[in-house]
Protein backbone atom coordinates (compact mmCIF):
# COMPACT_ATOMS: atom_id res chain seq x y z
CA UNK A 1 0.00 0.00 0.00
CA UNK A 2 1.38 3.53 -0.86
CA UNK A 3 0.06 6.85 -0.99
CA UNK A 4 2.12 9.88 -2.12
CA UNK A 5 1.36 13.45 -2.92
CA UNK A 6 3.39 14.52 -6.24
CA UNK A 7 4.56 18.19 -7.20
CA UNK A 8 5.55 17.93 -9.97
CA UNK A 9 4.41 16.02 -13.90
CA UNK A 10 4.20 12.38 -13.62
CA UNK A 11 3.41 9.52 -15.64
CA UNK A 12 1.08 7.52 -14.43
CA UNK A 13 1.23 4.00 -16.04
CA UNK A 14 5.05 4.00 -15.57
CA UNK A 15 4.48 4.84 -11.50
CA UNK A 16 2.48 1.52 -11.91
CA UNK A 17 4.40 -0.38 -13.60
CA UNK A 18 6.93 0.25 -11.26
CA UNK A 19 5.02 -0.33 -8.23
CA UNK A 20 3.94 -3.52 -9.78
CA UNK A 21 7.97 -4.71 -9.92
CA UNK A 22 8.11 -3.66 -6.34
CA UNK A 23 5.22 -6.08 -5.07
CA UNK A 24 5.64 -9.41 -3.70
CA UNK A 25 2.27 -10.64 -4.86
CA UNK A 26 3.16 -11.78 -8.57
CA UNK A 27 1.12 -14.78 -9.65
CA UNK A 28 -1.13 -13.52 -6.67
CA UNK A 29 -2.99 -11.21 -8.44
CA UNK A 30 -5.10 -12.19 -11.50
CA UNK A 31 -7.09 -8.57 -11.54
CA UNK A 32 -5.30 -4.90 -11.50
CA UNK A 33 -7.68 -2.04 -12.11
CA UNK A 34 -6.02 1.39 -12.71
CA UNK A 35 -7.68 4.63 -13.28
CA UNK A 36 -5.97 7.87 -14.15
CA UNK A 37 -7.16 11.70 -14.10
CA UNK A 38 -6.22 14.07 -15.76
CA UNK A 39 -6.90 17.56 -16.54
CA UNK A 40 -9.19 18.71 -19.69
CA UNK A 41 -8.53 21.88 -21.01
CA UNK A 42 -12.15 22.83 -20.98
CA UNK A 43 -14.66 22.73 -17.81
CA UNK A 44 -18.29 24.33 -17.52
CA UNK A 45 -18.09 25.56 -20.93
CA UNK A 46 -14.64 27.67 -20.88
CA UNK A 47 -11.15 27.09 -21.83
CA UNK A 48 -9.00 26.16 -18.93
CA UNK A 49 -4.97 27.41 -19.46
CA UNK A 50 -4.03 26.08 -16.30
CA UNK A 51 -5.02 24.74 -12.97
CA UNK A 52 -3.81 25.05 -9.17
CA UNK A 53 -4.24 22.24 -6.79
CA UNK A 54 -4.05 22.91 -3.38
CA UNK A 55 -4.30 20.20 -0.13
CA UNK A 56 -3.78 20.39 3.37
CA UNK A 57 -0.50 18.85 4.04
CA UNK A 58 -0.82 15.97 6.97
CA UNK A 59 -4.99 15.29 6.53
CA UNK A 60 -5.18 14.87 3.17
CA UNK A 61 -2.25 11.54 3.17
CA UNK A 62 -4.01 10.76 6.05
CA UNK A 63 -7.52 10.17 4.71
CA UNK A 64 -6.02 8.90 1.60
CA UNK A 65 -4.31 6.13 3.74
CA UNK A 66 -7.52 5.49 5.80
CA UNK A 67 -9.48 4.81 2.30
CA UNK A 68 -6.79 2.36 1.12
CA UNK A 69 -7.11 0.86 4.15
CA UNK A 70 -10.43 0.22 4.37
CA UNK A 71 -10.59 -0.62 0.59
CA UNK A 72 -8.14 -3.52 1.25
CA UNK A 73 -9.90 -4.93 3.88
CA UNK A 74 -13.28 -4.92 2.08
CA UNK A 75 -12.35 -6.45 -0.75
CA UNK A 76 -9.11 -8.92 0.48
CA UNK A 77 -6.75 -6.54 -1.91
CA UNK A 78 -3.05 -7.83 -2.56
CA UNK A 79 -2.25 -3.78 -2.77
CA UNK A 80 -2.92 -0.64 -3.63
CA UNK A 81 -1.15 2.65 -4.89
CA UNK A 82 -2.80 6.45 -5.05
CA UNK A 83 -1.03 9.06 -6.23
CA UNK A 84 -2.57 12.79 -6.52
CA UNK A 85 -0.56 15.95 -8.10
CA UNK A 86 -0.39 19.16 -6.21
CA UNK A 87 0.83 23.19 -7.48
CA UNK A 88 0.11 24.03 -10.63
CA UNK A 89 -1.13 21.48 -13.31
CA UNK A 90 -1.23 22.32 -17.30
CA UNK A 91 -4.30 20.50 -19.25
CA UNK A 92 -3.19 16.71 -20.29
CA UNK A 93 -1.40 16.56 -17.37
CA UNK A 94 -2.18 13.53 -14.73
CA UNK A 95 -3.84 14.39 -11.34
CA UNK A 96 -4.54 11.52 -9.71
CA UNK A 97 -4.22 7.45 -10.13
CA UNK A 98 -5.60 5.15 -8.33
CA UNK A 99 -4.49 1.56 -8.88
CA UNK A 100 -5.89 -1.74 -6.86
CA UNK A 101 -4.48 -5.27 -6.86
CA UNK A 102 -6.35 -8.71 -6.24
CA UNK A 103 -6.90 -11.96 -6.93
CA UNK A 104 -10.64 -11.60 -9.07
CA UNK A 105 -11.55 -9.02 -11.16
CA UNK A 106 -14.79 -7.75 -9.51
CA UNK A 107 -12.88 -6.53 -6.38
CA UNK A 108 -10.44 -4.96 -8.44
CA UNK A 109 -13.61 -3.06 -10.09
CA UNK A 110 -15.43 -1.93 -7.47
CA UNK A 111 -12.41 -0.99 -4.98
CA UNK A 112 -10.44 0.83 -7.70
CA UNK A 113 -14.17 2.67 -8.13
CA UNK A 114 -15.00 2.81 -4.26
CA UNK A 115 -11.58 4.67 -4.09
CA UNK A 116 -12.09 7.07 -6.66
CA UNK A 117 -15.46 8.47 -5.33
CA UNK A 118 -14.54 8.27 -1.18
CA UNK A 119 -11.30 10.39 -2.38
CA UNK A 120 -13.27 12.72 -4.80
CA UNK A 121 -15.91 13.23 -2.27
CA UNK A 122 -13.99 13.49 0.68
CA UNK A 123 -10.00 13.83 0.69
CA UNK A 124 -8.93 17.78 1.15
CA UNK A 125 -7.91 18.86 -2.03
CA UNK A 126 -9.15 21.93 -3.65
CA UNK A 127 -8.46 23.50 -7.39
CA UNK A 128 -8.52 26.75 -8.93
CA UNK A 129 -8.80 27.29 -12.54
CA UNK A 130 -6.97 30.27 -14.76
CA UNK A 131 -9.63 30.73 -16.97
CA UNK A 132 -8.54 33.16 -20.38
CA UNK A 133 -9.73 36.24 -18.05
CA UNK A 134 -8.96 35.81 -14.41
CA UNK A 135 -9.18 32.87 -12.01
CA UNK A 136 -11.89 31.21 -10.22
CA UNK A 137 -12.45 27.83 -7.55
CA UNK A 138 -14.13 24.90 -8.68
CA UNK A 139 -16.70 25.12 -6.68
CA UNK A 140 -17.71 21.05 -5.97
CA UNK A 141 -17.31 18.17 -7.73
CA UNK A 142 -19.53 16.12 -9.74
CA UNK A 143 -21.87 13.35 -8.59
CA UNK A 144 -20.54 9.27 -8.39
CA UNK A 145 -23.41 9.52 -11.23
CA UNK A 146 -21.33 11.38 -14.26
CA UNK B 1 0.99 25.38 23.27
CA UNK B 2 -2.56 26.71 21.88
CA UNK B 3 -4.86 25.98 19.68
CA UNK B 4 -3.41 26.56 16.12
CA UNK B 5 -6.49 27.42 13.33
CA UNK B 6 -6.38 26.70 9.47
CA UNK B 7 -7.98 27.89 6.97
CA UNK B 8 -7.78 26.75 3.29
CA UNK B 9 -8.55 27.65 -0.99
CA UNK B 10 -11.46 29.59 -1.42
CA UNK B 11 -12.39 30.10 2.31
CA UNK B 12 -9.01 31.48 2.96
CA UNK B 13 -9.30 33.65 0.59
CA UNK B 14 -12.77 34.98 1.18
CA UNK B 15 -11.79 35.32 4.97
CA UNK B 16 -8.86 37.27 3.54
CA UNK B 17 -7.29 34.84 7.22
CA UNK B 18 -3.98 33.47 7.43
CA UNK B 19 -3.67 30.77 10.21
CA UNK B 20 -3.81 31.81 13.63
CA UNK B 21 -3.17 30.23 16.87
CA UNK B 22 -5.84 31.23 19.94
CA UNK B 23 -4.56 30.65 23.85
CA UNK B 24 -5.08 27.52 24.89
CA UNK B 25 -8.80 27.39 27.19
CA UNK B 26 -9.84 30.17 25.48
CA UNK B 27 -12.54 28.02 23.29
CA UNK B 28 -14.29 24.66 24.08
CA UNK B 29 -15.53 23.82 20.73
CA UNK B 30 -14.77 23.93 16.88
CA UNK B 31 -17.82 26.04 16.27
CA UNK B 32 -16.15 28.65 18.99
CA UNK B 33 -12.96 28.53 17.37
CA UNK B 34 -14.48 29.92 14.43
CA UNK B 35 -16.03 32.45 16.09
CA UNK B 36 -12.68 33.37 17.53
CA UNK B 37 -10.38 32.90 14.72
CA UNK B 38 -12.72 34.82 12.11
CA UNK B 39 -14.49 37.72 14.36
CA UNK B 40 -17.48 36.18 14.12
CA UNK B 41 -17.80 36.05 10.24
CA UNK B 42 -20.76 33.99 8.54
CA UNK B 43 -19.54 30.70 8.25
CA UNK B 44 -20.98 29.61 4.41
CA UNK B 45 -23.25 26.80 4.97
CA UNK B 46 -20.54 24.28 2.99
CA UNK B 47 -17.78 24.58 5.35
CA UNK B 48 -16.24 21.52 6.27
CA UNK B 49 -14.17 21.02 9.66
CA UNK B 50 -11.42 19.04 11.03
CA UNK B 51 -9.98 18.78 14.39
CA UNK B 52 -6.57 17.12 14.52
CA UNK B 53 -6.83 16.28 10.94
CA UNK B 54 -9.97 14.15 10.78
CA UNK B 55 -13.24 15.72 10.12
CA UNK B 56 -15.46 16.54 12.88
CA UNK B 57 -18.82 18.71 13.33
CA UNK B 58 -18.98 21.98 14.55
CA UNK B 59 -20.00 20.86 17.98
CA UNK B 60 -16.30 18.55 18.37
CA UNK B 61 -14.15 19.92 21.99
CA UNK B 62 -11.41 20.79 21.40
CA UNK B 63 -8.23 21.09 23.65
CA UNK B 64 -4.94 22.58 23.74
CA UNK B 65 -2.35 21.63 21.57
CA UNK B 66 -5.41 20.63 18.65
CA UNK B 67 -5.11 22.07 15.13
CA UNK B 68 -8.52 22.88 13.95
CA UNK B 69 -9.36 23.08 10.21
CA UNK B 70 -12.04 24.64 8.17
CA UNK B 71 -12.28 24.69 4.15
CA UNK B 72 -14.82 24.37 1.68
CA UNK B 73 -16.44 21.68 -0.36
CA UNK B 74 -13.21 19.53 -1.68
CA UNK B 75 -12.51 19.28 -5.60
CA UNK B 76 -9.52 16.81 -6.07
CA UNK B 77 -8.84 13.72 -7.86
CA UNK C 1 -9.46 2.26 -31.25
CA UNK C 2 -7.34 -0.94 -31.52
CA UNK C 3 -7.61 -4.71 -30.79
CA UNK C 4 -4.92 -6.86 -30.61
CA UNK C 5 -4.01 -10.43 -30.43
CA UNK C 6 -0.32 -11.10 -29.27
CA UNK C 7 1.60 -14.17 -29.27
CA UNK C 8 4.47 -12.91 -27.28
CA UNK C 9 4.64 -11.17 -23.75
CA UNK C 10 3.92 -7.50 -23.27
CA UNK C 11 4.42 -5.24 -20.61
CA UNK C 12 0.76 -3.84 -20.43
CA UNK C 13 1.16 -0.39 -18.32
CA UNK C 14 3.77 0.18 -21.36
CA UNK C 15 1.40 -0.48 -23.96
CA UNK C 16 -1.78 1.50 -22.08
CA UNK C 17 1.48 4.47 -22.23
CA UNK C 18 2.38 3.88 -25.63
CA UNK C 19 -1.30 4.07 -26.56
CA UNK C 20 -2.27 6.97 -24.61
CA UNK C 21 0.66 9.15 -26.08
CA UNK C 22 -0.66 8.35 -29.98
CA UNK C 23 -4.32 9.55 -29.31
CA UNK C 24 -5.32 12.47 -30.47
CA UNK C 25 -6.76 13.59 -27.79
CA UNK C 26 -5.00 14.99 -24.76
CA UNK C 27 -6.78 17.40 -23.32
CA UNK C 28 -9.86 15.98 -23.87
CA UNK C 29 -10.17 13.12 -21.98
CA UNK C 30 -10.39 13.40 -18.30
CA UNK C 31 -10.35 9.80 -17.65
CA UNK C 32 -8.85 6.56 -18.66
CA UNK C 33 -9.80 2.93 -17.00
CA UNK C 34 -7.27 0.40 -16.97
CA UNK C 35 -8.01 -3.27 -16.64
CA UNK C 36 -4.98 -5.70 -16.62
CA UNK C 37 -5.99 -9.64 -16.08
CA UNK C 38 -2.73 -11.94 -15.75
CA UNK C 39 -2.35 -15.54 -15.13
CA UNK C 40 -2.14 -16.46 -10.96
CA UNK C 41 0.25 -19.23 -10.42
CA UNK C 42 -3.00 -21.48 -8.79
CA UNK C 43 -7.05 -22.19 -10.14
CA UNK C 44 -8.80 -24.41 -8.10
CA UNK C 45 -6.74 -25.39 -5.65
CA UNK C 46 -4.16 -26.42 -7.78
CA UNK C 47 -0.68 -25.20 -8.78
CA UNK C 48 -0.61 -24.00 -12.38
CA UNK C 49 2.76 -24.44 -14.17
CA UNK C 50 1.74 -22.50 -17.24
CA UNK C 51 -1.08 -22.34 -19.96
CA UNK C 52 -1.71 -22.87 -23.37
CA UNK C 53 -4.32 -19.92 -24.91
CA UNK C 54 -6.26 -21.31 -27.86
CA UNK C 55 -8.18 -18.74 -30.11
CA UNK C 56 -10.17 -18.12 -32.94
CA UNK C 57 -8.37 -16.55 -35.82
CA UNK C 58 -10.25 -13.53 -37.61
CA UNK C 59 -13.78 -14.12 -35.03
CA UNK C 60 -12.09 -13.42 -32.09
CA UNK C 61 -10.73 -10.00 -33.45
CA UNK C 62 -13.88 -9.05 -35.01
CA UNK C 63 -16.28 -10.18 -31.60
CA UNK C 64 -13.19 -7.48 -29.60
CA UNK C 65 -14.24 -4.71 -32.25
CA UNK C 66 -17.44 -5.33 -32.19
CA UNK C 67 -17.61 -4.80 -28.06
CA UNK C 68 -15.05 -1.92 -28.48
CA UNK C 69 -17.07 -0.31 -31.59
CA UNK C 70 -20.47 -1.07 -28.98
CA UNK C 71 -18.86 0.40 -25.72
CA UNK C 72 -17.55 3.94 -27.72
CA UNK C 73 -20.99 4.82 -28.67
CA UNK C 74 -22.77 3.30 -25.38
CA UNK C 75 -20.39 5.90 -23.45
CA UNK C 76 -19.29 8.58 -26.19
CA UNK C 77 -15.29 7.06 -25.33
CA UNK C 78 -12.88 9.28 -26.81
CA UNK C 79 -11.36 5.79 -27.40
CA UNK C 80 -10.51 2.47 -26.38
CA UNK C 81 -7.48 -0.17 -26.40
CA UNK C 82 -7.94 -4.59 -26.21
CA UNK C 83 -5.05 -6.50 -26.33
CA UNK C 84 -5.27 -10.25 -25.46
CA UNK C 85 -2.42 -13.08 -25.56
CA UNK C 86 -2.46 -16.15 -26.62
CA UNK C 87 -0.38 -19.36 -26.99
CA UNK C 88 2.12 -20.37 -23.73
CA UNK C 89 1.89 -18.20 -21.09
CA UNK C 90 3.22 -18.45 -17.64
CA UNK C 91 2.20 -17.36 -14.00
CA UNK C 92 2.71 -13.45 -14.03
CA UNK C 93 2.42 -13.13 -17.38
CA UNK C 94 -0.49 -10.20 -18.44
CA UNK C 95 -3.43 -11.91 -20.40
CA UNK C 96 -5.67 -9.40 -21.07
CA UNK C 97 -5.50 -5.42 -21.35
CA UNK C 98 -8.60 -3.14 -21.69
CA UNK C 99 -8.31 0.48 -21.54
CA UNK C 100 -10.96 3.08 -22.23
CA UNK C 101 -10.62 6.93 -22.25
CA UNK C 102 -13.10 8.95 -21.67
CA UNK C 103 -14.29 12.86 -20.81
CA UNK C 104 -15.72 12.05 -17.02
CA UNK C 105 -14.87 9.32 -14.79
CA UNK C 106 -18.34 6.69 -14.58
CA UNK C 107 -18.10 6.09 -18.27
CA UNK C 108 -14.68 5.03 -17.82
CA UNK C 109 -15.40 2.65 -15.09
CA UNK C 110 -18.51 1.46 -16.60
CA UNK C 111 -17.52 0.82 -20.22
CA UNK C 112 -14.30 -1.05 -18.90
CA UNK C 113 -16.22 -2.89 -16.60
CA UNK C 114 -18.53 -4.22 -19.56
CA UNK C 115 -16.25 -4.64 -21.79
CA UNK C 116 -14.08 -7.22 -19.63
CA UNK C 117 -17.20 -8.65 -18.85
CA UNK C 118 -18.18 -9.29 -22.65
CA UNK C 119 -14.85 -10.46 -23.19
CA UNK C 120 -15.08 -12.85 -20.24
CA UNK C 121 -18.42 -14.25 -21.44
CA UNK C 122 -18.38 -14.28 -25.16
CA UNK C 123 -15.10 -14.22 -26.97
CA UNK C 124 -13.39 -17.16 -28.17
CA UNK C 125 -10.72 -17.87 -26.59
CA UNK C 126 -9.86 -21.36 -24.56
CA UNK C 127 -7.55 -21.74 -21.69
CA UNK C 128 -5.89 -24.91 -20.98
CA UNK C 129 -3.66 -25.17 -17.71
CA UNK C 130 -0.58 -27.41 -16.94
CA UNK C 131 -0.82 -29.23 -13.75
CA UNK C 132 1.98 -30.88 -11.71
CA UNK C 133 0.10 -33.76 -13.36
CA UNK C 134 -1.06 -33.44 -16.70
CA UNK C 135 -3.05 -30.69 -18.52
CA UNK C 136 -6.99 -29.81 -18.36
CA UNK C 137 -9.14 -27.44 -20.24
CA UNK C 138 -10.61 -24.35 -18.10
CA UNK C 139 -14.18 -24.82 -17.61
CA UNK C 140 -15.95 -22.34 -17.65
CA UNK C 141 -15.36 -18.53 -16.49
CA UNK C 142 -16.25 -16.89 -13.12
CA UNK C 143 -19.35 -15.06 -13.45
CA UNK C 144 -19.48 -11.77 -13.27
CA UNK C 145 -20.29 -11.38 -9.54
CA UNK C 146 -16.94 -12.93 -9.01
CA UNK D 1 -16.35 -23.87 -52.97
CA UNK D 2 -17.97 -26.11 -49.95
CA UNK D 3 -18.65 -25.17 -46.45
CA UNK D 4 -15.31 -24.94 -44.20
CA UNK D 5 -16.33 -26.63 -40.93
CA UNK D 6 -14.05 -25.78 -37.61
CA UNK D 7 -13.64 -27.42 -34.39
CA UNK D 8 -11.82 -25.81 -31.45
CA UNK D 9 -10.23 -26.12 -27.94
CA UNK D 10 -11.45 -29.04 -25.35
CA UNK D 11 -14.78 -30.04 -28.43
CA UNK D 12 -11.60 -30.66 -31.31
CA UNK D 13 -9.97 -32.90 -28.86
CA UNK D 14 -12.99 -35.31 -27.45
CA UNK D 15 -14.11 -35.56 -31.16
CA UNK D 16 -10.55 -36.18 -32.75
CA UNK D 17 -11.58 -34.80 -35.62
CA UNK D 18 -9.23 -32.13 -37.57
CA UNK D 19 -11.26 -29.11 -39.57
CA UNK D 20 -12.62 -30.23 -42.61
CA UNK D 21 -14.83 -29.14 -45.59
CA UNK D 22 -18.35 -30.75 -46.78
CA UNK D 23 -19.64 -29.94 -49.99
CA UNK D 24 -21.69 -27.44 -51.67
CA UNK D 25 -25.62 -28.48 -50.96
CA UNK D 26 -24.44 -31.46 -48.94
CA UNK D 27 -25.85 -30.20 -45.47
CA UNK D 28 -28.57 -26.99 -45.23
CA UNK D 29 -28.02 -26.16 -41.54
CA UNK D 30 -25.40 -25.81 -38.51
CA UNK D 31 -27.09 -29.05 -37.05
CA UNK D 32 -26.94 -30.68 -40.10
CA UNK D 33 -23.30 -29.39 -40.91
CA UNK D 34 -22.42 -30.67 -37.29
CA UNK D 35 -23.78 -34.24 -38.00
CA UNK D 36 -22.10 -34.87 -41.35
CA UNK D 37 -18.37 -33.38 -39.89
CA UNK D 38 -18.68 -35.63 -36.88
CA UNK D 39 -20.38 -38.42 -38.10
CA UNK D 40 -23.43 -37.91 -35.99
CA UNK D 41 -21.55 -38.16 -32.98
CA UNK D 42 -23.48 -36.38 -29.64
CA UNK D 43 -23.24 -32.31 -29.08
CA UNK D 44 -22.05 -31.33 -25.81
CA UNK D 45 -25.56 -29.11 -24.34
CA UNK D 46 -22.91 -25.99 -23.97
CA UNK D 47 -21.43 -26.12 -27.40
CA UNK D 48 -21.78 -23.06 -28.81
CA UNK D 49 -21.82 -21.83 -33.14
CA UNK D 50 -20.61 -19.53 -35.00
CA UNK D 51 -21.61 -18.92 -38.87
CA UNK D 52 -18.91 -17.23 -40.75
CA UNK D 53 -17.14 -15.87 -37.47
CA UNK D 54 -20.38 -14.95 -35.78
CA UNK D 55 -22.70 -16.44 -33.09
CA UNK D 56 -25.81 -18.30 -34.77
CA UNK D 57 -28.28 -20.74 -33.29
CA UNK D 58 -27.82 -25.04 -34.82
CA UNK D 59 -31.42 -23.77 -37.18
CA UNK D 60 -28.91 -21.14 -38.84
CA UNK D 61 -29.09 -21.67 -42.63
CA UNK D 62 -25.53 -22.24 -44.40
CA UNK D 63 -24.39 -21.80 -47.76
CA UNK D 64 -21.88 -22.79 -50.49
CA UNK D 65 -18.56 -20.68 -48.84
CA UNK D 66 -19.49 -20.44 -45.74
CA UNK D 67 -17.28 -20.69 -42.60
CA UNK D 68 -19.09 -23.05 -39.55
CA UNK D 69 -17.12 -23.47 -36.04
CA UNK D 70 -18.27 -25.27 -33.39
CA UNK D 71 -16.78 -24.93 -29.55
CA UNK D 72 -16.97 -25.47 -25.83
CA UNK D 73 -17.82 -22.20 -23.66
CA UNK D 74 -14.76 -19.32 -23.47
CA UNK D 75 -12.66 -19.11 -21.29
CA UNK D 76 -10.37 -15.75 -21.71
CA UNK D 77 -9.65 -12.75 -20.33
Amino acid sequence: MKVDIIETGFEPFAEVSHYQTSMQAAGKFGAAAVFVGSMRDFNEGDTVAQMWLEYYPGMTEKYLEKISREAIERWDLLDSLILHRVGRIRPAEAIVLVAVWSAHRAAAFEASRWLMEELKSRAPFWKKETLSEGERWVAKNTSVST
Amino acid sequence: MGIAIKFFASLREQLGREDCELEAGSVQTVAEAWVWATDDAVMPGNTLMALNMEYVDADAVVSDGDEVAFFPPVTGG
